[in-house]
């Protein structure tokens, strides 16, 4: 139960603090390599301010205190946004991550804020709150976590209905033509990256308080780089996308990295290939069948999807037989002796090895000629749409 | 004045690895508009492919084997991932490199592991080159400068005095003419591309030993590549270079000055007392963060960078 | 106001390195005017509306709007002063809806600002001016499709919804019929008369049956200097004019 | 020698060309007249390879159209682009020397050639390219063209911006080339100097040939000069 509990606390975390990084990439067009920068600081800034009301005696409002570090992202991100946001594209994503970096090596600079290596840590049991809650069980915890969830999605989402929001989208489709009709990209990429701060910090501020620690690791790339994969992922063109990318992400982080050590060299391949061949994401990938189910042309595409899904199996069972067995060969060697599905290998002979790069071989070789099939169904697919009365 | 040659020594050494790494990635961004986010990984891989070549073949065949290697690495990436990602854009081209760089750290994990290997300057280099009054400079500092030195005069020498020099140049600000003159500008490209990973991967043959070869050393130069890249002024070759130097002999300066903030501002007359945390940091642990204070100054004073054009 | 012109250039000169493209442009644009400039190509016709509009900064001279100095004043800050242009290449929102793209286009001069307070849905000066805008240019069916997915011609249309969605007074177009079809270009003058009605208009255009439908004036720029202004009537008699635009030994055949 | 049949061309969204067919026979010099806007430049740049275009491009009778622009070129398709696109930090000489495309297969001019025929491209041999007037750029990327050895050219408005003795020179340079057996299709404004040099003519209008004959027959019909041509 309580893994549940933890499991949907970090859903619920990384739900805004995506919805925070699809402000910039998804709805102003810009790559941010150092968004982790606002959610760890609004995390530093929410345990101090928790540990300094606790330490003079002052009254502490837990439910309101990741507010507290929204302020603090918004904050940073007015001061940082400044300079950085004056180009978009390429330079903004390598300022990004200047920023970011600069911000994460800072961290080792300053033990008194940072806490060096082991960080801060804090107690959210404050004493008795309003009604008796008090933080102290996960449950309650959950609950503030989804409360403000729940808020952040409505104000997010509100924020695109907004004049800001849907010059936010003119930035990012045409800068140039947003200053001829009175605009300034800069003004409106500048108030983007403070709000997503805002955001990020309010995420960093319920993670502080749902962990009780903060470490240089809620500044780091690592973090960074997960929101991107969540983001994109999850699919960057659409406002939801981002969270089903959160949950995503989350949950097969937990479950991937349970099973092999080798998760992350997973998670990266998904990535390049969703970069390479479905560059809207999951989102993407709904709305495009979403649009041919609605015109009732799925049976079109289905057959030649199963043709395609045989030699997809074999590709991907091979990759994970050579990628497992690499692991169990190398330095931090595991057992050598592996069973995959029902599939016994062993890293140290020969015939398993060449086994699983013939299933790779063929199956590349027979995908091709699949994705052919594919291709052309959906080329009549289209053909089929277009001719559709709108 | 020994500390400052040893330092101006060592920096230089340092800032024409720099340019190693980021003259080709220069290159890459003028000439495609990519900013290589794995270059880096380029590195790393040259030097666990030396690594592994001088534990099988000896240092010098690693030296000479490697780098090529790479470039090879290099061209299979540009062919059949970045030629892909670039219909859907620059940003999916970047987040495609970015993947990259993150999947080569796995990979290089999966085969060698997640320690520090023990890729040693080999005997023959050992030793000390001169002793500037009581400091010694090791040969293999001067190994490495003779080799970035020779590297990129060649490369110079390449683009300046070579037909394939010229219809890069030519290619650079033109493309689509090169294209109607019959050259062939996407395998330009490729060529381009694999030679700016072969450099890296050099860099990374020469550097690796010399300072450590573990998987976290492409995150620890990568952003300090892209600082270098924003603070020449992106696609200036010039630009990429001054900055290098500059930034390399500034971070070995830093390493070395034991002063804190305080002392500093006593060379200016200040007298400060205060004993917050900011006033009592030394030049020492500002140094990682210098190339990151740099760019945001460049970014303030003079957006373009260096020796950026302006746009 | 008073009776000072739309539009003055005085001594307009624009070089990229050392190639000299506009040299000293002299015009004067009288509120209301409807005035094109034509000319051969890499006559600088383009350039001139890139400095005019400050997509590009002149090398020398100065421009004044509505006996306004702006010269040196950036694209945003002269649009807010009331000269829209269009585009010779369709410059649009291309992945938000045709509304959407002129609702953007009306809201500073509405005074939105940057704000993250009103709901869009709530703004009923920017829907209602929006809808007037879209009406105009007779894209009603298309007003939730996506600009990017619009056929060429839509496109062209938006592209001048967007240009007088703010309400400018001088408005500069582009060559605003350029690529299109005989019939396309029939229609789009008479949106151009339309839209136009009671402001100064300033026009980039090559098809001469567009030029003499709509133009009060006519200016012929002839490299990067104008070789003559004058009616329709009086520059199609202009034996300079059409030896400019046919080279020489034609016209004395 | 070249045969174009249907094509219909795009510039980004807009559809420029519709349908355009015409022909260059061996040894002629054949120019493309219209407006701007008309889609002459788009017509080069569809055959070149360097516009998206539907129909058939025939070249000495092999179908070229779908091609990539540099294997087009190596088939013997020379472009000289309006806009001349001189490197411009390249010096003259090396602007030169990179029109060639197989430095083993010597062509029908050389670079020796090309400075006898322009002495002053000879005199500023080592200068930048991007330093020269715009009568020199021309004739620079004109003898870039040239060294590369094409059966036929296809130059965009050689005389765009020139005055009126380098317009002469150019037009000249044509004539010379075509001397050598060289074929041309050319896209001019200046009607005068199309008349006097094309054996045949095709005028353009909204994407479409509006008139296809000899120099004798334009002069002759005022009114597709007026509709098309004058203003």
């Amino acid at each position: 139960m309580s893994f549940v509990l933890s499991l949907l606390s970090r859903i619920g975390i990384m739900t805004i603090f995506a919805l925070s990084y699809n402000m910039l990439l998804g709805q102003t067009g810009l790559l941010s390599f150092g968004h982790a920068v606002y959610f760890g600081l609004g995390s530093f800034a929410t345990l101090h301010l928790l540990n300094a009301l606790v330490a003079h005696g002052l009254p502490v409002s837990i439910t309101l205190l990741p507010l507290f570090g929204g302020l603090a992202g918004l904050a940073f991100g007015l001061l940082f946004g400044f300079f950085t946001t004056r180009r978009a594209g390429t330079t903004f994503a390598m300022i990004s991550l200047g920023i970011g970096e600069m911000v994460a090596s800072s961290s080792l600079m300053f033990p008194a804020f940072f806490g060096g290596e082991g960080g801060i840590t804090g107690n959210r049991v404050t004493g008795r709150g309003l009604f008796g809650i008090d933080y102290g069980t996960p449950l309650q915890m959950y609950c503030l976590i989804a409360a403000w969830a729940a808020l952040c999605l409505l104000l997010t989402y509100g924020l695109t209905q907004t004049p800001l929001g849907r010059l936010a989208n003119a930035v990012r489709d045409n800068p140039e033509r947003v200053e001829f009709i009175g605009y300034s990209p800069h003004s409106i990429r500048y108030r983007m990256v403070a709000l997503a701060g805002f955001f990020a910090g309010i995420a960093g501020g319920l993670s502080a308080l749902q962990y009780e620690i903060v470490t240089a690791e809620a500044l780091s790339d690592h973090l960074s780089g997960l929101v991107i994969l969540m983001a994109f992922v999850g699919g960057t063109g659409t406002f939801y996308g981002p969270l089903i990318g959160a949950a995503l992400v989350t949950v097969l982080q937990v479950a991937v990295a349970s099973v092999t050590p080798a998760w992350p060299f997973y998670f990266g391949l998904v990535f390049l290939l969703i970069v390479l061949y479905a560059p809207g994401g999951i989102a993407g990938l709904l709305v495009q069948h979403k649009a041919v189910w609605q015109a009732g042309l799925l049976r079109r595409l289905l057959p030649a999807y199963l043709v395609a899904a045989l030699p997809g199996a074999a590709v991907l069972l091979g990759t994970v037989a050579v990628v497992e067995m690499a692991y169990a060969r190398g330095p931090e060697r595991g057992d050598a002796r592996l069973h995959l599905l029902f599939l016994p290998l062993d890293a140290r002979s020969a015939v398993s090895w060449v086994l699983a790069a013939a299933a790779i071989a063929a199956g590349i070789l027979l995908l091709k000629i699949a994705s052919k099939q594919v291709a052309e169904r959906w080329e009549s697919v289209h053909a089929a749409l277009a001719e559709a009365p709108r | 004045m020994e500390f400052t040659l040893i330092s101006l020594l060592n920096g230089v050494t340092y800032g024409l690895l720099l340019f190693m790494l980021c003259g080709g990635l220069t290159l890459i961004f003028s000439m495609m508009g990519i900013l290589n986010f794995a270059h880096a990984s380029f590195y790393m891989l040259g030097a666990y492919l030396a690594f592994q070549l001088s534990a099988w073949l000896g240092f010098w065949p690693a030296f000479f084997l490697a780098p090529p290697l790479v470039g090879v690495a290099g061209a299979l990436v540009e062919r059949y991932g970045l030629r892909r990602a670039h219909r859907h854009g620059h940003v999916a081209e970047l987040l495609f490199t970015f993947g990259l760089s993150f999947l080569a750290v796995e990979m290089v994990q999966l085969v060698w592991g997640k320690a520090v290997v023990d890729y040693r300057v080999p005997p023959s280099l050992e030793g000390t080159l001169f002793t500037l009054y009581s400091t010694s400079f090791p040969v293999y500092k001067g190994f490495m400068m003779l080799v970035s030195v020779g590297m990129l005069a060649l490369l110079a020498a390449l683009l300046a005095y070579t037909r394939t020099g010229l219809i890069i140049k030519a290619a650079l600000s033109r493309p689509d003419m090169m294209q109607a003159l019959g050259h062939d500008v996407p395998r330009i490209f490729t060529l381009v591309f694999a030679g700016g990973a072969a450099l890296a991967g050099l860099a990374g043959v020469i550097g690796g030993n010399a300072f450590v070869t573990e998987p976290g050393m492409a995150a620890a130069v990568g952003p300090i590549v892209f600082v270098v890249v924003v603070v020449g002024g992106l696609g200036s070759l010039l630009g990429a270079f001054v900055a290098s130097l500059l930034i390399g002999i500034l971070q070995t300066f830093m390493v070395g000055w034991d002063y804190s903030i305080i002392d500093v501002a006593r060379l200016f007359g200040m007298q400060l007392h205060s004993t917050s945390a900011l006033t009592r940091l030394s030049l020492t642990q500002l140094a990682p963060i210098m190339p990151y204070l740099l760019m945001v100054a460049i970014l303030i004073f003079r957006p373009r960078g260096l020796m950026g054009a302006r746009s | 106001m008073s009776a000072a012109p739309a539009l003055r250039l005085s001594g307009l000169c624009k070089s990229f390195g050392n190639a000299v493209i506009l040299k000293g442009v002299e015009l004067t644009i009288a509120k209301g005017e409807r005035h094109a400039i034509i000319g051969p190509n890499g006559a600088g016709k383009s350039t001139l509306f890139d400095v005019i509009s400050a997509r590009l900064p002149a090398s020398s001279g100065s421009v004044a709007l509505n006996g306004e100095d702006v010269s040196g004043l950036g694209p945003l800050a002269i649009h807010r002063r009331g000269l829209s242009r269009s585009f010779q290449i369709t410059n649009i929102f291309p992945s938000l809806t045709v509304f959407d793209n002129l609702r953007c286009s009306v809201l500073w001069s509405l005074g939105y600002r940057y704000s993250f307070w009103n709901r869009l849905a709530r703004l009923r000066d920017a829907r209602e001016r929006a809808g007037e805008v879209l009406e105009q240019i007779g894209l009603q069916r298309r007003r939730e499709t996506l600009a990017g997915v619009l056929s060429y011609a839509e496109q062209r249309a938006l592209e001048i919804g967007i240009t007088i969605a703010g309400g400018a007074s001088v408005l500069l177009l582009d060559e605003p019929t350029s690529g299109m079809s005989r019939s396309e270009s029939d229609e789009a003058v008479a949106l151009i008369r339309k839209v136009t009605a009671g402001k100064t208009l300033v026009m980039v255009e090559h098809d001469m049956s567009v030029v003499f439908g709509l133009a009060d004036r006519i200016s012929v720029l002839v490299y990067g200097q104008i070789l003559a202004t004058g009616t329709p009537a009086e520059i199609r008699a202009s034996a300079v004019v059409q030896e400019a635009y046919l080279g020489k030994s034609f016209t004395h055949a | 020698m070249l045969e174009v049949n249907g094509l219909h061309a795009f510039y980004g969204k807009s559809h420029v060309l519709h349908g355009v067919t015409l022909e260059v026979g061996r040894g002629e010099i054949v120019s493309l007249l219209g407006r701007n806007g008309a889609g002459r430049s788009t017509a080069l740049k569809a055959i070149m390879g360097l516009a998206r275009a539907e129909g058939s491009v025939k070249f000495k009778g092999e179908e070229i159209a779908g091609m990539k622009p540099h294997q087009i070129a190596w088939r013997g398709l020379g472009y000289v682009p309006e806009d001349r696109a001189v490197f411009p930090d390249l010096t003259v000489r090396q602007n030169l020397l990179l029109g060639v495309k197989d430095p083993k297969a010597p062509g029908r001019f050389r670079l020796e050639e090309m400075f006898a025929l322009f002495p002053r491209l000879e005199e500023r041999a080592l200068v930048p390219g991007g330093v020269l007037s715009g009568g020199e750029q021309q004739m620079l990327t004109l003898c870039r063209t040239m060294m590369g050895n094409p059966d036929l050219v296809l130059v965009d408005e050689p005389t765009e911006g020139l005055a009126p003795l380098t317009v002469a020179q150019v037009a000249q340079f044509l004539l010379e080339i075509q001397k050598r057996g060289v074929s041309i299709l050319l896209v001019e404004q200046k009607l005068a100097i199309a008349l006097d040099i094309s054996q045949r003519l095709y005028v353009l209008g909204h994407g479409r040939v509006v008139f296809g004959g000899t120099p004798a027959a334009l002069r002759e019909n005022a009114a597709v000069r007026k509709e098309w041509l004058e203003v």
